[in-house]
C-alpha cells in the first residue's frame, strides 16, 4: 500500500502545474452554464486549442492517435489539476473522453483518421444522443429510428438531455435500425453531422433555472452509412462502453468541485454569525462539518482505490455505479448541509450570487443524470453481488 | 375526541379548493411568478372578498371571527395550488396588529382585510436569527438627541437592516421589529418613510417576493412604537405561532399535492415495459410519502386546534414546524427523484412547489431551531 | 375538530382510573418475558380474573356476549390506562383482541357459547398460529397441513412466533386444507386444543436473549370438525380479519411504554453527565430529545386520528399500515437515540438492569413482526394508493 | 499510488483466515463466549505463536516488527471471525507500554507477545469520555501523606472507578489512566494490589468480557508511575491510534461477513415463489450494504497507511472511526432486516456480530465523539 504518487506521477503533475500557472486564462465573467453567448463558447474553444498546442488533448489516448498515453492515474491528475487551477469547462470532454475512445475501439480505420484528429485539436465538438422523453432509466427502448435508404440512413426521433448540443458539430448517436428484434438487438450507433438539414435544437431549462442540456430533434436527417459506428445492430454493446466510461471518469473534477464548496462553507462557518455567536463554535454546526467533510474524504479515497484498480489493468466495470452513487448522494447531502447551516438568507440570488441555493437545486438532478440511483443499485446488485434481475 | 375537520370546515376547504382550481391555475401562479410583485390587484381583492385575509381575526376589526383551524384550512388549500403573493405575509402582520390592539389596529385592520391597505413584517437580520434577541439585533431605536422615547413628542431614529421582508415594496406600512435598549420594540412603519430604503433580493421561491430593507436614521414618532418589552415580545410570539400554523398548512397541501402528483406520474409513467409504479423502490418511496403526508396532517391540526383552544400552544406549534418542514424537505426530495429527469424541468411544475416548500422550511426558523425550542420547554 | 375527550369519555376514564388504583396489583418481582415460571403466570391468570370481576375483560365486546361495549377511543383509554397503572401484562390479548372478535364474525352459535365466556373469564388463555418457518412474509405460502379423517382433520406441520404458546389452552390455527388450489384459497382456520396429543412447544429465543416467542409442533394432532372456524377453504380472509386488528390495537398500550422510556431518558439527561457536563447541557443530546420528543407526539397524534376515524364508524383498513410502520422504525430510533445519549455504559446489564440494550436489540424485531416495513409500504402502496403490484 | 495491499499482506490475510476457519469456527466462539473470561489458553498461546500480538510492534520487544496495515489485515479477519477474548485489548495496551518504552516494557512486553503475561487497560469513567480531561476524572492519584510524588519511595494512593475495562479479570497487570493535580499519568497495576475490586459487569457484546475497576486507596510505588503530563497524553493518543485502526478493521472485518452473509440469504430465501434477493427493496439493501462495506475499506486502509507513513494520522484515524461506526450501525439494521425472522433469532450468528458491532461503534468513541474532534481539527 502506498497511497503517495509515484516519482513518475508527481513529475506528470508538476510539469502539469507549471503549464497551467502559465497559460489558464482570466475565469469568463459571470456566467451560467447553458446562458452562454457566442464569446463564451470561443472562450472555451481557445482553451481547446490551447490544451492542443500544449500538448495537454487527449492525455489518456494513446501516443499512436496523438494522445499522451498517460495512466488512469495521470488522467486523474490531469482532471483534478485543471479543476484546481480554474480553467475554462472542458468543451471537448465528450468528444476526448467518450466519443474518441469508443472510435478507437470499435471505429473503421477510415473513422479514425477522419475524426480522431479533429477530437484532439478541439476542431470537432461532440455531443452524444441517447435519452429520449420515453426511454430514460430504460434506455434500451429507444425509440428514434433509423431506415437505410441507399447509402444513407434517414433518421427521426426526438433525444433529450444532450449536452453542448446547441454548439456540437457532431453527435454520438444511438438509433433503433431493427424493430422486429428484442429492444437490445436492434439498436445501431451513428455518427451524424449536427450541420445536417433536418436536426434542430432547444435548450432544456432545468429547476436550477439555467438550461445546461438540450432536446435535440432529428426529422429525415440523412446520414451517410460510412457513419455507422460498430456493427449493425451492435449500438447497445457500443454505448454501454461509453456509459462506463462516464461513470468512471467523472470522479476527480466533480471532487475538486466539491472541495472548493467545503472550504467556502468552512470559511464562512468561521467569519459569519448566528444570533452572536460564529457559526464555527455551533455544536451543531461542527457536526454537520466534520460529517461533510468524512464523506468528502470518503469519495476521494473511494475514487482513489478505483483508479488504482484501473491503473493496475482492470478495466472499468459496474462497480463505477459505486462512485456515481456515492458521490450523487453525497453531494446533496452537501448541499443540505450548507443551507442548514448558511441558514434563511442562503435562499437569495443576493448572496454569494445565488451560488448555494443554485447547487442546492442542481444537485437533485445529480442521482437521476447519468443512471438514477435506482439503476445504480440495480447494477451494483445484479452485475456486482449477482443477485437475481428484478424487473 | 373527532379529530377531523367539521362539516362547515369541510365547506370552506371545498370552497376555497374550488375558487383556487377556477381562478388560480397553475398557467396563472407561473405568470405571476414572473411579475415584480407575484401579485395583482384584481386577484388580491377578490381575495379579500372571500374573507381569506383575517379570517380568524375578531370581527371588531372586520375580520371574520372564525379561528386557527379555519385559517389552517384556508393555507393548506393556498399551498396546494401554490398561490402567490402576500396573504401569508399580510396574516401574519394583521395579526401581530389585532394582538397589540390600540389604535394603529383600528386604523389600519379594516382596510387590510378589504384588501385597500397592505401590510407586512420586518424581522429577520442576515445574522440573527427568529429568536430576536434584542442584545444582538442590528436595527436599533435610539434616541436622538437626549430625550427618552417616553417623551410624547420626541422623535427617535431607526437604523438597521432587514432581511426576507416579504412584499415589502408592495406595502403600505412595515411593521417593524427592532431593539431598543436591551429590549424589543414593535414599530408601525410607512415605506414611504425618509431613510427607508427597499431593495429586492429575489429568493428561491418566486411566487412570494422578498426585500431587504434599509433603515438609515428613520424618524420614528412616538405613537409609530406599538409595543415594547414583554408585551412586544408576547404579541410577536402570539402571532408567530398563528403565522407557524398558517405555513405549516400550507406546506402540508405542498405535502398533498407532491404525494397526488407522484403517485399519478408513476401510475403512468412506462419504462421497462411496465408503469414504475409497479417496481417496488418507487412503490415505497410513495409510501413514504403517505406516511409523511398523514403525520403532517396530524401534526398540523393538532397545532391549530391547541391555538385554539389555547393550549400549550407554543409546544404544539413547535412540534408542528419541526415535523413538517423536514417532511416536506424529504417528501420534495422524494418526489423529484420518483420523476426522474422530467420533474428537473422548468417546465414541470414541481420545482414551484418544491422551491416554495424550501422557502417555507426556513420560515419562522428551521426544524433545528425549533427543536432547540422544544429542548428548553423539556429539559429547561 | 375537538381532541379533548367527551364527557362519555372522561367519564369511563375516570371510572377506570379509580378501579385500577384498587385493583393493580404489585409488580411482578423482576422479570422478563418468556423466562417466566408457574408462578408468574398464575399472577397475569389472577389479574385476568380480577378485570373480569370488575367487568373490565373485553371492554370493546358487545354487551350481549359480556363485554362493556366500549367505542374504540374508551378501548383505547383502556389500553392506555392499564399501562398507565403498570397492571400486569394483559395475559388474554389474544383471546379477547384478536380470537373473540374474530369467532363473533364468523363463528358457529355453538363455537361462541362454548369459547367466548371462557375468553372473557380468562379461563382460556389463547395463542395463534399464523407464521411458519418457510411462510414468514408470504404468510399465504403456509404449508401446515390438516387432512379430513372422518369427524376430525389431522394436522401436520410447524409454526413460528407463536406468543404464549407454551401456556395457552387453545389456538387459533391456519391450515392448509386444499393444495390444488392458489395459495390463498386452500386455507382453513381451526381452533385446536393445545392439550391435543401431537402438540409440543419450544421457547425461541431472540437476539435479545430473551424468549418471548415459540415454536410449535404438530404432529398427526386431531382436531374435531366442529372446530372448524368460518368456511372451508375460507381461511385467508378470517385469518385478514385478525391481522387487521392487530395492527390497528396495538397503538395504545406501545405509546404508553415509549412515553415511559423518554421519561427515564431525560430524568438521565437531567441527572447524568458527560466529561463535567449535565447531558442536557449538550446540545446535540438537546437535538435528539426534542427529536424524539417530536416523532412519540406524531405517534400519539396519528393514532388518536385513527382511533378518531373508527369511532365514527370507519373499519380498520390499509392505513392500519402506517401506524405499524411508523411506531416500529420510531422505536427503533428512539433506541438508537438513547444508547447515543447514554453513551459507553449504556452496552452493560449493570447500568438501569440492562433495559436500554435490552431495548435496543429488541427494537429491531419491530419492523419484521407482524408484518414487516416492507409488506406494510407494499400495502400502503398497492391497497391504500392503488399502484399496481410489485411482484 | 497503490491502493491495495501488498502481496505479503495479502498472503498473511489468507492465513489469518484459513487459521479462523480451522481453528476458530463459529460453534467455538459461541462455546467460547458462554464462558466466564470468553477465552482458553490453549487458543491464546496459540495466537501469540502466530505472532498476532504486538505483530506491529518493535522486534526489540519480541514483536514481529510489522506495521499497521498488517495490525488491520489480521484485525479484519478477526472480525469476519467474530474471535472472543482479549486480542484488542491486549494489543492496545501493548502498543501503550511499547510507546511509553522504559524498564517497565522491556520487562512486560516478551512476556506480552509470547502469551504468559495478560495486560489491559482501565481508561473509561462512567461519566467521563474518551477524551480523558483530567479535571474531571474521578480516578485519582493522591499524595498519602505530605510527600510529593517525585520523591523515588513515596506511595501514593489511587482512588476511582473505572468501567469497561476488557479482560480485567484475566489480566496479571492494568495499565490504569487517572489523574493527579491538573495532569494524566499513566500507571501499572498489578491486579493483586490491594484495595482493587475488579467486578464482572456483563456488556452487549459476550465475545469481550468487559469489568468495573474499583480503586480504593490502592498504594502506588513511584515506578508504577508510566508517564505523566504531555508524555501520558501523547502515548495514549498513539496508542489509541493504533488501536481504533484495529477497532476499525474488526468493524471492516464484520461488514464483510454482514454483506457476504445477506447476500446469500437473499438469493437462497424464498417468499412469494422466488428468491427474496430478487425482489427491488432487498436488492437495494444489498447494494447499501455493498457501498458501506466498500467505503469502510477505503476509510481503514488509508488509516493504516497514514498511521504507518505517521502523517496526519490523528485526522484519518478518526475520520475511518466517524464512517466506519456508523456504517457498521446501518449494516447491521439492513442486516437483520433483510434475514427477516430469521436474523433475530439467538440460533442465527448474524447477532453475535450485530452486538459486537454495537461494542465497537462506541470503543474509543463514537462517531458524534470523533466528529466533534475532527471539527477541532477544521474549524478550531
Amino acid at each position: 500500500m502506498d497511497l503517495n504518487l509515484t516519482p513518475d506521477e508527481q513529475k506528470f503533475r508538476d510539469e502539469l502545474r507549471s503549464w497551467l500557472a502559465a497559460n489558464v486564462p482570466e475565469p469568463w465573467p459571470g456566467h451560467r452554464r447553458g446562458e452562454a453567448d457566442a464569446g463564451y463558447w470561443d472562450h472555451l474553444r481557445d482553451w481547446q486549442q490551447k490544451l492542443f498546442g500544449g500538448g495537454w488533448a487527449g492525455v489518456s489516448w494513446p501516443v499512436e492517435y496523438g494522445g499522451r498515453g498517460a495512466s488512469p492515474i495521470q488522467q486523474s491528475i490531469f482532471l483534478a489539476e485543471v479543476a484546481r487551477a480554474r480553467a475554462p469547462e472542458h468543451f471537448g470532454v465528450i468528444g476526448e473522453g467518450l466519443v474518441g475512445p469508443t472510435i478507437m475501439a470499435v471505429g473503421s480505420e477510415q473513422q479514425k483518421q477522419k475524426f480522431l484528429p479533429r477530437i484532439l485539436s478541439g476542431k470537432d465538438i461532440w455531443c452524444q444522443g441517447y435519452s429520449e422523453p420515453n426511454s430514460g432509466s430504460d434506455l434500451a427502448s429507444l425509440s428514434t429510428r433509423a431506415i437505410r435508404d441507399g447509402e444513407h440512413f434517414v433518421v427521426n426521433g426526438q433525444k433529450i438531455w444532450t449536452s453542448f448540443a446547441q454548439i456540437a458539430d457532431w453527435c454520438l448517436l444511438l438509433v433503433r435500425t431493427d424493430t422486429s428484434v428484442a429492444k437490445h438487438k436492434g439498436i445501431t450507433c451513428l455518427l451524424v453531422d449536427m450541420k445536417s438539414p433536418g436536426v434542430s435544437t432547444k435548450p432544456l431549462r432545468q429547476m436550477s433555472g439555467d438550461s445546461g442540456f438540450n432536446e435535440v430533434f432529428f426529422t429525415d436527417v440523412r446520414v451517410p452509412i460510412e457513419n455507422q459506428l460498430g456493427e449493425l445492430n451492435n449500438g447497445w454493446r457500443v454505448g454501454l462502453v461509453v456509459l462506463m466510461n462516464e461513470r468512471a471518469n467523472l470522479g476527480a473534477s466533480v471532487y475538486v468541485s466539491f472541495e472548493e464548496t467545503m472550504r467556502q462553507l468552512i470559511e464562512h462557518c468561521r467569519t459569519r454569525k448566528r444570533n452572536g455567536r460564529l457559526l464555527a463554535e455551533d455544536p451543531l454546526v461542527r457536526q454537520n462539518i466534520a460529517q461533510a467533510h468524512v464523506e468528502l474524504e470518503l469519495f476521494r479515497l473511494n475514487t482513489d482505490r478505483a483508479l488504482s484498480r484501473s491503473n493496475a489493468g482492470e478495466t472499468p466495470g459496474p462497480e463505477g455505479s459505486i462512485l456515481k452513487l456515492y458521490w450523487s448522494e453525497m453531494n446533496q447531502r452537501l448541499s443540505q448541509t450548507a443551507m442548514e447551516i448558511l441558514g434563511d438568507t442562503a435562499q437569495l440570488s443576493t448572496f454569494d450570487n445565488g451560488n448555494w441555493a443554485y447547487r442546492y437545486l442542481r444537485s437533485r438532478g445529480n442521482t437521476i443524470e447519468g443512471g438514477t440511483s435506482e439503476i445504480q443499485r440495480n447494477i451494483l446488485a445484479e452485475r456486482v453481488l449477482g443477485m437475481p434481475k428484478s424487473y | 375526541m373527532y379529530f377531523d375537520l367539521s362539516k362547515p370546515q369541510k365547506l370552506l376547504q371545498q370552497s376555497v379548493r374550488d375558487f383556487c382550481k377556477r381562478e388560480i391555475p397553475i398557467s396563472r401562479v407561473r405568470a405571476l411568478m414572473e411579475t415584480d410583485s407575484a401579485m395583482d390587484d384584481s386577484l388580491w381583492m377578490e381575495m379579500a372578498e372571500q374573507g381569506w385575509i383575517g379570517l380568524h381575526l375578531d370581527e371588531q376589526y372586520g375580520g371574520l371571527g372564525l379561528g386557527p383551524v379555519e385559517l389552517s384550512v384556508v393555507a393548506e388549500e393556498l399551498g396546494r395550488a401554490c398561490v402567490p403573493g402576500p396573504w401569508l405575509s399580510t396574516n401574519w402582520a394583521a395579526t401581530l396588529l389585532a394582538s397589540i390592539g390600540g389604535p394603529v389596529a383600528s386604523e389600519l385592520l379594516p382596510g387590510v382585510f378589504d384588501g385597500s391597505m397592505r401590510i407586512t413584517i420586518a424581522a429577520l437580520e442576515e445574522q440573527g436569527s427568529w429568536s430576536f434577541d434584542p442584545a444582538v439585533m442590528e436595527t436599533r431605536l435610539s434616541e436622538n438627541g437626549k430625550k427618552t422615547v417616553t417623551e410624547a413628542v420626541t422623535v427617535n431614529v431607526l437604523n438597521g437592516r432587514k432581511y426576507l421582508v416579504q412584499h415589502a415594496q408592495q406595502a403600505d406600512h412595515l411593521l417593524c421589529v427592532a431593539g431598543v435598549d436591551d429590549e424589543l420594540c414593535l414599530l408601525t412603519i410607512p415605506v414611504a418613510s425618509d431613510g427607508l430604503r427597499i431593495t429586492s433580493t429575489p429568493g428561491i421561491d418566486a411566487t412570494r417576493k422578498v426585500y431587504q430593507c434599509d433603515f438609515s436614521n428613520v424618524p420614528i414618532r412616538r405613537d409609530q412604537i406599538l409595543a415594547r418589552g414583554d408585551e412586544a415580545r408576547q404579541a410577536l410570539q402570539q402571532s408567530q405561532n398563528v403565522a407557524m400554523v398558517a405555513v405549516c398548512s400550507e406546506m402540508l397541501g405542498i405535502l398533498q399535492w407532491l404525494l397526488k402528483t407522484t403517485v399519478e406520474y408513476a401510475k403512468s409513467r412506462k419504462q421497462f415495459d411496465r408503469v414504475i409504479g409497479s417496481f417496488q423502490v418507487v412503490q415505497h418511496m410513495c409510501a413514504d410519502l403517505l406516511l409523511l403526508t398523514e403525520s403532517a396532517r396530524s401534526a398540523v391540526w393538532n397545532a391549530a386546534w391547541a391555538l385554539q383552544e389555547n393550549l400549550d400552544a407554543n409546544r404544539a406549534v413547535a412540534v408542528a414546524k419541526v415535523y413538517v418542514s423536514d417532511a416536506v424537505r424529504k417528501a420534495g426530495n422524494l418526489a423529484v427523484q420518483s420523476h426522474g429527469g422530467i420533474g428537473f424541468t422548468w417546465e414541470h411544475d414541481l420545482h414551484l412547489y418544491y422551491k416554495r416548500a424550501k422557502a417555507d422550511e426556513y420560515l419562522f426558523g428551521d426544524a433545528t431551531f425549533h427543536r432547540e425550542r422544544l429542548a428548553e420547554m423539556i429539559l429547561g
